[in-house]
C-alpha cells in the first residue's frame, strides 16, 4: 500500500490535534469530525477539512459509524486514525472500515476483540506461559472451593463481591484460618450491599506498581518495545500521572518485561502499537493485566524519552511499511513524566465543563502541550474531561519533577477549574519525590493519610 | 482618564441623552453606551472568533453547520446524515422538487447517499420550496441546511 | 484596574442606565456590560489583567511604579533611582518633613540610599506636604511614589 | 562559595524569562528588573520579586548599573544573571558585581574584555596556533601593500571600507592583475559613501558557513564541549535560523572543531558558558571569527540534542560547582532547529511594535518554545524586535524541519506582525532542504535569486 493521502481522524480533544500533527508533518492530508457542540474546536480549527457528523451526544456523533464512514467516503479519505477511546477499540469498526476500504490505523480486529475479552486476553498468555495476575475463573460457590483455590494461589489473597466496587464486599484473607470467617462476611456484605452474595478469590497483591510496555508490530512479523510507562498514579483505575523510566525497575527486569511483551505480541502476530500492562509485586515479580490495542494517553512520555513519534510510527506501519526501528535502535534517554490536567474541581473531582476565558501554555526547556486549549474556547460537559497534558522531560528525574512544578506553575487556565492544584500537591509528595508509591497511593494522598 | 472622568462622561451622557460614546487619549479608550437606545444590537465578543487558524486551514468541505445563514423566513430542512445529496432519484430522472413547489408533510425532497444507500429525505410539513441550498450531487455534512421551506405558503 | 474600581464602575452603571462600558488602559482593557434581565449581574471580562500570574507571583518588594493610584490632590515626588528610602540625615536624627509641613523648592525631603551613597531628594517646588507614602528605611524601587504634595498651599 | 538563595536577572523579554524558569528548577528565587514600559512583562509576572529600575530608555534602565545594583542589594540578592545583550558583555559591570560581593554568572571581566577586544583575540588564538580569518591589520594605505597582503592571504580577498557597510566600498578581487583597480574604486566608492577612503584587505571566503562551539568551563580549569551550532542563516549579521548538529560537518570535522574550542578556551582559563565562532570554507577548513563571552540567543538547539540545560549549568558552575559533566557525558541525539520570531514586516523588516491581542503557542511532539509573550502583552518599540523562540527536534533533520513547518502553521499571533511567513518560506527552499546554504543564503533569498 502506498502512503496515504487524506486520513480521517475519528476523534476530539487533544488526541484529535496529536493525529493531525503527526499527519501534517508527514505531509497528509487530514479531515477532522465532530459534533455539533465542537463546531469551534482546536481539532476542526487545524485540519485540512472538517465534517460535522451529528450532535453532542457521542454515540450519535463520535460513535456514529455509518456518519464517520460516509464522512471519510464524501471527502476522499483514504484511513481512518481512531485516537483513544470512542471507536478506537471496537472491533466491528476496525472491520467495517477494511470492508469497505479504508485502512484502520490500529491493529487488527480480530486483536481488537481478543484483548478486549480480559478472561481470554489472560488465556492466551497464560498458554504462552506469560504469568498473569492469577484468581478464580468465575464465581466461587463454597469455601471449600475458596480454601482449594487460595492455596493453589498462595497467601494472601482477596475475595471480591463479583457485583462489586469501591471496596464493599472486599477482604483480603493473609492465612488459611482466616479464610471461613472473611468468606461469609464478604458473602453477606456483598448482599446487603448489591443484593448478590457472589464473590470471586483473586491473588491480593500488597501495594503493586502499574507497569506497562509500549509495544509495535508490523505486518512482516517483527515487534519493537518501547521501554516502560509507570502509571501507578490512579485514582479509580484513571491514570492520573506518568513516568517513564519506572523509578523502581533495574536494567535486569526492563528487559524482561520487554523480552515478555515482544512474546505476546509475537504470540498473537500483532500489528501497530500496543501496550501491555503489568501488576509489578514488591519483589519485581510481574502479571500480564492486559493488552490496550490503542495508542495510549500516556504515549507521550515514550515518545520524549525514546525520541520516536509512535503516532507518525502508527501510520507508516498502517500503510505497509515495516518498522523503521530495530531493538537496538531503542535508546532511552533521561526521564520523562506526564500530567493529565483535568477539567474537574481538585477536591471534590466533580467536572469543570465552561469556557476557557484565559490561557497561557507552559513553556521552556524540557516542557511539551499537548492540548487543545486556546483562549475562548468551550470544554463541554458531554465528553471526557482531559484538556491538556504536559510533559516534563530532564536528565534525572528529579530534573523532570522540577520541571513539571515549574511548568504547572506558569500554567495559567481560566474560566473552568483543573485538577493542577492536585498535581503540585502529589510533586512534592516525599514518598512520590522518592519513586516510592503503589496503585494505593492516590486513594491514600487524597484522603490525607 | 480616571474614575473620576469616567463618572463625568457618564453623568454628561446622562443629561444629553447619548446613548454611545468612544474616546481615545493617550493610549486610553473609553467607550460607553446606555441602554436607552431603541434596536440596539447586542455587542457580541468575539474573543473565540479565530479568524487566523481558519485562514491556516484550507476551505471546509462543507459550510460547518453550526453556524448556518439565518433564514429570512421559512423553516431550514437540514441533512439528518452525512452523505451526498441528490436532487432526483436517478441521473436522467426529474428533480424530486423544485423552487415554488408546494409540497406535503411526508413528500420527498431530495436523496442523501451514505455507504451506497439511498436515503430519502421527506418533508417534515406541508409548506412551499422557498430555497434549494446545496447544488446537486455536493457532500453535505450533519445538521446541513438543504432547502428552505415556508411552511405557511401564501 | 482592581475590583475596587471595577466594583465602583458597575455601580455607577447601575445607577446612570448604563448597559455597556468598555476601559482600556496601558494594556488593562475591561468591557461590562449589564444584563438585559433585571437585577442580573453584569458579565466583567478583563482581558488582560492576568491576575493568575499574580497569584503564582510573591508579593512584590514594592507596588510596581507603573500603576500608582490615582492621587486625589496634589503632585507626587517619585524616586528617581532605586535605592532605600530614609526620612532623616541619621537614626537618631529630626525626620526632614513631616506632614502638614509647608516646604520650599529645593528642599531636602528625605534620603535614598543606594550603594551606601546618600541621595538627597529635594522638592521641585514650594508647596505642603500631603503624605508619606513610604515607611522609613524600606527599599524604593524607580519611579516609586514618596510624598504628596500640593503645590499651591492655601 | 554555597548555591545561591536570590538571583537577580538583569534583563526582559524571553532570556529573563529563561533564566528565571532555570531558577525556579533549581529552587532559587528570583528578582526580576524592570523598566517602566514593561511593568506587565511576563517575566516581571513571574519572578519572585521585582523591581522598576528606570524609564523605557535602556541606557535608564537595563543598563542602569547603579540602578540594578541597588535592586539586587534592596532585595537582597547575591548573585545576578545578565541574560546576552543589554550589560552581558560589559566587563565593567561584571568587575563592579564582584567588588560589591554579587556573583556575576558570567566568565570573569578579563575574559570578557579580552574577547571583546576583537583584534586582541584573534591575536591570542594565533599564539595558541588556532587558525585564525586572516587580513590586514588595519587601514592599508596603498596599492603595493594591498598587493603584498593579498599575495599572502591568497586569492581571492576582499577590500573593504573601514568606515563600511551594506556592501559600499567592497570589492572582491579574485586575481593580482584586477587588484590595482579594484583597490582604487572600493577606495573611490569608500570616500563617496562615507567621505573616507580608508580601506583594508581581508581573505575572501567563498560561501562561508558560520559554525559556533558551546563551550563551558569551570574554575577547577576543565573545559567541556557541547557540540556545534550552524548559523549560517543570517541577515545583516543577524542570526535568523540556527540548527545542530551542523548538516554539512562530518564526525571528524566536529571532533576537531570541539578539540580547538577546548584549546581556546583552556588557553585563557575560560570560566562558564561561551560561544567560538568559526568561518567553516568549503573545504571544511576553518577560522577562529570570535569568542562570544556570554549565553546565546540560540543556546536551545545545543541543549535540545544535548539534553543538557546549559543556563542551570552557568548558575552551578557560577557557585563554584564543578562541570556536571565530562566530554564523554555529552552525546548528541537528534536535530534541532530554532526559528526567531521577530516583531517585524517579513518583506521590508521593519519593526512592529505594538499589543499582542491574541496569541497560542505552538505545541505537541518536538516543539519547545521560548517566549515572553501572551494574550494582551504589549511589544515595546524600545526593545529588540525578538518576540518568540520556536525551537523544533527531531530524530531527523528531515523531522525537525516538517515539525518546525508544522509548529510555525499553528502559532498564532494577533497584533503585531512577525517574520513567521519568511522563516516558513525559507524553511521550504530546496537548497536549505539540502543543507546547502552559506551566509550568503539570506540575502540572496530575500532578493529572490
Amino acid at each position: 500500500m502506498a502512503m496515504f493521502n487524506k486520513i480521517l481522524v475519528a476523534n476530539r480533544g487533544e488526541i484529535a490535534l496529536r493525529v493531525i500533527r503527526a499527519c501534517k508533518e508527514l505531509g497528509i492530508r487530514t479531515v477532522a469530525i465532530y459534533s455539533e457542540i465542537d463546531a469551534r474546536a482546536l481539532h476542526v480549527r487545524v485540519a485540512d477539512e472538517r465534517v460535522c457528523v451529528g450532535p453532542a451526544d457521542n454515540a450519535l456523533s463520535y460513535r456514529n459509524i455509518p456518519n464517520i464512514l460516509s464522512a471519510a467516503e464524501i471527502t476522499g479519505a483514504d484511513a481512518i486514525h481512531p485516537g483513544y477511546g470512542f471507536l478506537a477499540e471496537n472491533p466491528h469498526f476496525a472491520e467495517v472500515c477494511e470492508s469497505v476500504g479504508l485502512r484502520f490505523i490500529g491493529p487488527r480486529a480480530e486483536h481488537i476483540a481478543m484483548m478486549g475479552d480480559k478472561a481470554k486476553a489472560r488465556e492466551v498468555m497464560r498458554k504462552k506461559s506469560i504469568p498473569v495476575v492469577a484468581g478464580s475463573e468465575g464465581v466461587v460457590s463454597s469455601e471449600q472451593e475458596a480454601v482449594r483455590i487460595a492455596a493453589t494461589l498462595g497467601y494472601p489473597v482477596m475475595i471480591k463481591a463479583a457485583a462489586g466496587g469501591g471496596g464493599r464486599g472486599l477482604r483480603v484473607v493473609n492465612r488459611e484460618d482466616e479464610l471461613t470467617k472473611s468468606f461469609q462476611s464478604a458473602q453477606a456484605e456483598a448482599k446487603a450491599a448489591f443484593g448478590d452474595d457472589s464473590v470471586y478469590v483473586e491473588k491480593y497483591y500488597i501495594e503493586p506498581r502499574h507497569i506497562e510496555i509500549q509495544v509495535m508490530g508490523d505486518d512482516k512479523g517483527r515487534v519493537v518495545t518501547f521501554g516502560e510507562r509507570d502509571c501507578s498514579i490512579q485514582r479509580r483505575h484513571q491514570k492520573l500521572l506518568e513516568e517513564s523510566p519506572s523509578p523502581v525497575i533495574e536494567e535486569p527486569v526492563r528487559r524482561e518485561l520487554s523480552r515478555v511483551a515482544t512474546e505476546a505480541a509475537r504470540a498473537v502476530g500483532y500489528v501497530n502499537a500496543g501496550t501491555v500492562e503489568f501488576l509489578l509485586d514488591k519483589q519485581s515479580n510481574f502479571y500480564f493485566l492486559e493488552m490496550n490495542t490503542r495508542i495510549q494517553v500516556e504515549h507521550p512520555v515514550t515518545e520524549v524519552v525514546t525520541g520516536i513519534d509512535l503516532v507518525k510510527e502508527q501510520i507508516l506501519i498502517a500503510s505497509g511499511r515495516p518498522l523503521s526501528y530495530r531493538q537496538h535502535d531503542i535508546r532511552l534517554r533521561g526521564c520523562a513524566i506526564e500530567c493529565r490536567i483535568n477539567a474537574e474541581c481538585p477536591e471534590t473531582f466533580t467536572p469543570s465543563p465552561g469556557t476557557v476565558t484565559d490561557y497561557v501554555a507552559p513553556g521552556g526547556p524540557g516542557i511539551r502541550v499537548d492540548s487543545a486549549l486556546y483562549p475562548g474556547c468551550v470544554v463541554p460537559p458531554h465528553y471526557d474531561s482531559l484538556v491538556s497534558k504536559i510533559i516534563a522531560f530532564g536528565d534525572t528525574r528529579e530534573e523532570a519533577i522540577a520541571r513539571m512544578q515549574r511548568a504547572l506553575e506558569e500554567c495559567w487556565i481560566e474560566g473552568i477549574k483543573t485538577n493542577i492544584p492536585l498535581h503540585r500537591r502529589i510533586l512534592k509528595d516525599p514518598a512520590f519525590l522518592k519513586g516510592r508509591y503503589s496503585t494505593n497511593f492516590l486513594e491514600k494522598f487524597i484522603a490525607g493519610e | 482618564m480616571n474614575l473620576k472622568e469616567i463618572k463625568e462622561l457618564m453623568e454628561l451622557m446622562r443629561q444629553m441623552g447619548v446613548s454611545e460614546l468612544e474616546v481615545e487619549r493617550s493610549g486610553v479608550r473609553v467607550r460607553i453606551r446606555s441602554g436607552r437606545a431603541a434596536g440596539e444590537e447586542p455587542v457580541v465578543s468575539v474573543l473565540a472568533e479565530r479568524s487566523a487558524l481558519d485562514v491556516t486551514a484550507a476551505k471546509p468541505a462543507a459550510e460547518p453547520a453550526a453556524a448556518p445563514a439565518e433564514p429570512e423566513r421559512g423553516v431550514l430542512v437540514q441533512s439528518p446524515i452525512v452523505g451526498t445529496f441528490y436532487r432526483s432519484a436517478s441521473p436522467d430522472g426529474p428533480n424530486y422538487v423544485e423552487v415554488g413547489d408546494v409540497v406535503k408533510k411526508g413528500q420527498i425532497l431530495c436523496i442523501v447517499e451514505a455507504m451506497k444507500l439511498m436515503n430519502e429525505i421527506e418533508s417534515e410539513s406541508d409548506g412551499k420550496i422557498l430555497e434549494v441550498l446545496v447544488e446537486n450531487a455536493r457532500p453535505v455534512e450533519y445538521g446541513q441546511p438543504l432547502f428552505r421551506i415556508d411552511p405557511a405558503p401564501a
